[in-house]
């Protein structure tokens, strides 16, 4: 369908949300599992199972951070292994779907 | 006391953040600015207090820490009692609130300060040593108070322990209270020509940077304040009554106990009478994450705050007068 | 495929951009579905119908806000039917995309 | 006037942030820290013309304020017509850059003020009064401009309604407006004792607060003075002869009506002259947001605001003092 | 399945993660494939081949910018013939998924 | 010279950042305050600098500048020999570490300034025009160096030219080498009167913000130091060691060569033993992507400020009168 499709690699991408302050943690795993990469974004707000949490409240300080992380699947199936049974203690979100990654030609 | 002592610009500034609120101006300072002047104030706060401390009588000094203590461990226990005699109010919302009444307000603390100033009146140095130690023992009563309650209704008890010490390591090492202490003790070692090479900054224009800060929290409180509805008629008594209780209960120990000025009697009433918005409320989120935040913000920012700024400081005065008046009418 | 596959769950995620100072609309909206959580991610930037959105601007002010909400078919369903009316009025873009939600084993 | 006299810092920050921006340099400021130093200025001029006002003749201050009003709506109007008729500007873009010139710019004022206090001049009281009146108008005959193109264009008029009357409000809701009416108020009633506490943050370090302010003004101007190609030739040249025009109207009525010192007139004229890019653009943004705002942000930050800061004010200053030769000889 | 199936449009959604320094460029690669929309979010962090960027870090000052464009399919195409070519020179991550973007009914 | 002279606030408040940084407390300052205290520091440290060079010697003034230019350059080849043939270090992270020493830092600087002030001690105009002009050099022979490692490593040599050529203008492009040498050059021309408006902001309450920002850099400090196991015993003594030797020829340079007064040879001292972590870091960042930034974030970070601060300072004092008292002991 694209130009040229051989230069697309079916992945998994990851999407973490979790309370800021568990970050490191999760990182630290991350790390751990050898991931080759991850982006975060800070200071997101939401609201989920143990509330609202307002980014622009600035007397209770509580964020959200957002991570996606773009692996392939047996990676993935790793990270996974490591990361489920820490689910309930993060908290927050995990996601998984599919994606194509454009390779470098 | 006139109309003219209240148009004191600390005071001024506050109302103009909550008339922002009401008429729902677009105004909103950048949180960071919020979180600097905070860091700017704390750092003011205790250098000057280290100063007056480095200065003062260890034993009237000591005598200064004992009253802190009793406010910071007896007030929240007594509004505990309250809250859950009285207003019926769930014991762990009960904890969360009561931890904010023991401890103190540092822009409450300015305020009067400024309002003294403004109408001349002099005051002990030791009320200032005392707001630096409140804040500690308010945050572990609620941890206390937490546990008990969370020990009554039979929650968790096993996850608690660990919490429970990180926890009391947390109402050390808060970044608040860290600065606060860390400015006193600097403030008192520090060499009279080194200090008044940072005293531009930290004293100087002091007052100035504390009408920035408070016209951000009258905002805040106003914001609040509309929340006020979603509280309950008890609440918000409870948030004006515990004030005027805590301030009873500074002027008696500030004027029996501890002699003092009018103007010290009217700062010990502020600090029992005031509760804290900065260390306490993210302390009680994480302990008592069960607990509604909008109770305790809306009591602390939008109802006790509020009222002693434009209420309570004139008033706590007022009595300290009478009181040195009744008391000493020589 | 994975050590688990039972742990997850199908979901939608509904990705939505619009001007910050609608935000506030949309969530009161979500509460009104009555959505278990979502994500908020402020300060975006953008390029859309109404022109440039540039969050670097101090003069003009003008940011997006980016949100995610993971919810079930049925949720997706109920929210958008309510959604979709105010979309024009809302601006900005509104994606739905399937996923998996990790479960807590 | 000497050359020596144009080397005020806050008019060198200016140019050290054109400057960098013309190197490309990688020179940023945080966009809070420009937030930020604004509510500063913003207090700091609205408790001085507060101050100013209280100390003022009533009749004199009246007589500012119509003064002010005038250019708020009569110099828009001016402007829209230019556009429209000279320039055959589309009728939104016409009303959007119009609204910017009733308005005024607090920086360029401030620098006004740097430049007479560093040549030893004084000037009385009103032109602060008029800067701070003068934001409001220009805000809502931008709106009536808008209204008026948009039914001669025939554009949507329902939604229009609700929007106009939303705008106004906000003409008096809008955070920087309140901000300076708000610190007036509060400059016009505190006491002197008072006001002394706060002094020394608004006033004794104003000046230099103002330099950094500049260097980021300068930064901004420079970036959209790049992209005054895009512009035009007839824009770029409005945004010349507008504040010449502008500035005409102000010694006129500075010297003749109002019956300034030099110093005074200059204050006036650079109050006409100049144009607003804090509360106006935004405002202009969500009004008129089919209007194109590199239009309106390239004349006022770009093309405008270097002019009267670096070759406005001097020449400005030389027209009063010629005026005053001239028509008082004596 | 959703109420108004028919006012679901097929896209493709295409999610950018580069070097916060680089953005410009990105952006004017878009504007001159006339892409009518995208959505930046700035001051992102992460990890990758060029090792750890740490939103946080106030000495280095590194970020990353993550960027997310919605498209239909001949967009698109057009679109990665143009950005393949510069992929390895901007680094960091492109990836490309399917998604409904929810159209005004 | 007593324990007492230590107790300069702004030390203090360094130690108070590091401690915290050791409790683990949650202390943190946002940011855009630290980027904010950045820029009001370099400017208020060109602008003073300015003021002195405008009053300077000519001979003198350039004199002072072979030396920074000899330092500038000299200090960060020594430094690259040391790490490569002693060290072992590959070439690359070898250039990154030279660089930062070669530049110097701010910081420290400003506190030695707040220590011989604390102390009395009285110092030349010179070191300060010092401090604005080792920023670049060092820049520019990180760059040279890194350029050499990778044609002696067999690296990518054609990217590499026209990085260089960026590099090497961005080395000039710099925003904080900008500012400096921009409020330098304001600070030089404008007038007395004019200064004298500025200089609250920017004199006044600069000790008082310095506090602020070493507060900040202890905490930054403290988090990099506990990452020095990873950097090997041999990096950690070379972080101790280097400054020692800039010092000493600091020393030399200031006593023999510039002939200053015990204050004077103190800052020389301190500029050639400090090094940079401000403008440096981030250009070796981009200029030698391969370098590990942990290795020389932690050794000037983490080892060489917290020493100087701490311990070099006060040491090269001593060293300075020692040496007054040997060479000119009448
Ligand atoms: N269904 C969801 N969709 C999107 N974000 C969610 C969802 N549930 C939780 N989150 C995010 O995860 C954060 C923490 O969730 P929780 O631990 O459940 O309070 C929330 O504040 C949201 O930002
Ligand atoms: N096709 C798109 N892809 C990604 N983001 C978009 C797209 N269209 C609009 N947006 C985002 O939605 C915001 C508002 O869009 P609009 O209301 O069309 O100006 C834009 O500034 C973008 O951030
Ligand atoms: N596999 C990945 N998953 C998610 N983000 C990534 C991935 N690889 C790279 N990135 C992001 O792209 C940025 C730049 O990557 P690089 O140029 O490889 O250092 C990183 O800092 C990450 O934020
Ligand atoms: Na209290
Ligand atoms: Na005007
Ligand atoms: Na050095």
């Amino acid at each position: 369908m694209f130009s040229t499709p051989e230069s697309f690699v079916s992945m998994k991408r990851i999407e973490i949300v979790i309370h800021e302050e568990r970050l490191n943690d999760l990182i630290q795993l991350f790390h751990e599992a050898e991931v080759y990469g991850y982006t975060i974004i800070k200071k997101a707000g939401g609201f989920g199972s143990t509330g609202e949490r307002d980014q622009d409240d600035f007397i209770l300080e509580q964020y959200n951070a957002v991570l996606v992380l773009v692996c392939d699947k047996n990676q993935a199936d790793k990270l996974l292994t490591v990361l489920q049974p820490k689910i309930k203690d993060f908290g927050g979100m995990c996601l998984i779907s599919d994606c194509q990654r454009v390779s470098v030609p | 006391m006139s109309i003219s002592s209240l148009l004191v610009p600390a005071i001024l500034f506050f109302a103009l953040g909550m008339f922002a609120c009401l008429i729902k101006s677009d105004l909103k300072f950048p949180p960071d600015m919020h979180r600097m002047i905070v860091i700017y104030l704390l750092i003011g706060i205790g250098l000057h207090g280290g100063k007056e401390l480095a200065a003062a009588d260890m034993g009237d000094a000591l005598s200064a820490v004992w009253a802190a203590l009793a406010f910071g461990f007896g007030l929240p226990i007594i509004a505990y009692i309250v809250l859950r005699g009285l207003g019926k109010i769930d014991p762990l919302n009960a904890a969360a609130i009561s931890a904010h009444y023991g401890s103190v307000s540092a822009g409450t603390y300015m305020t009067a300060v400024a309002f003294l100033a403004g109408i001349g009146v002099t005051y002990e140095a030791y009320p200032i040593i005392m707001l630096a130690i409140m804040e500690s023992p308010a945050i572990m009563i609620g941890l206390v108070l937490a546990g008990y309650s969370r020990r009554v209704t039979g929650g968790e008890s096993k996850a608690d322990k660990g919490m429970m010490k990180h926890l009391l390591i947390d109402a050390f090492t808060n970044g608040s209270i860290l600065l606060l202490f860390g400015s006193m003790a600097i403030g008192s070692v520090v060499s009279e020509p080194s200090y008044h090479k940072i005293e531009p900054f930290f004293e100087l224009i002091f007052m100035g940077a504390l009408c920035i800060f408070l016209c951000d929290m009258g905002m805040e409180a106003g914001k609040r304040l509309s929340e006020f509805k979603s509280v309950g008629v008890f609440l918000v008594g409870f948030g004006i009554a515990m004030p005027l209780f805590g301030a009873a209960c500074g002027l008696f120990v500030g004027h029996f106990l501890l002699g003092y000025s009018i103007g010290g009697i009217t700062l010990v009433a502020v600090l029992a009478a005031s509760c804290s918005y900065i260390a306490v409320p993210p302390a009680m989120r994480l302990a008592i994450p069960e607990a509604n935040p909008s109770f305790y913000l809306t009591l602390s920012l939008g109802v006790t705050f509020p009222f002693n700024v434009v209420v309570g400081i004139p008033m706590y005065y007022s009595a300290a007068q009478y009181l040195h008046a009744t008391y000493y009418p020589w």
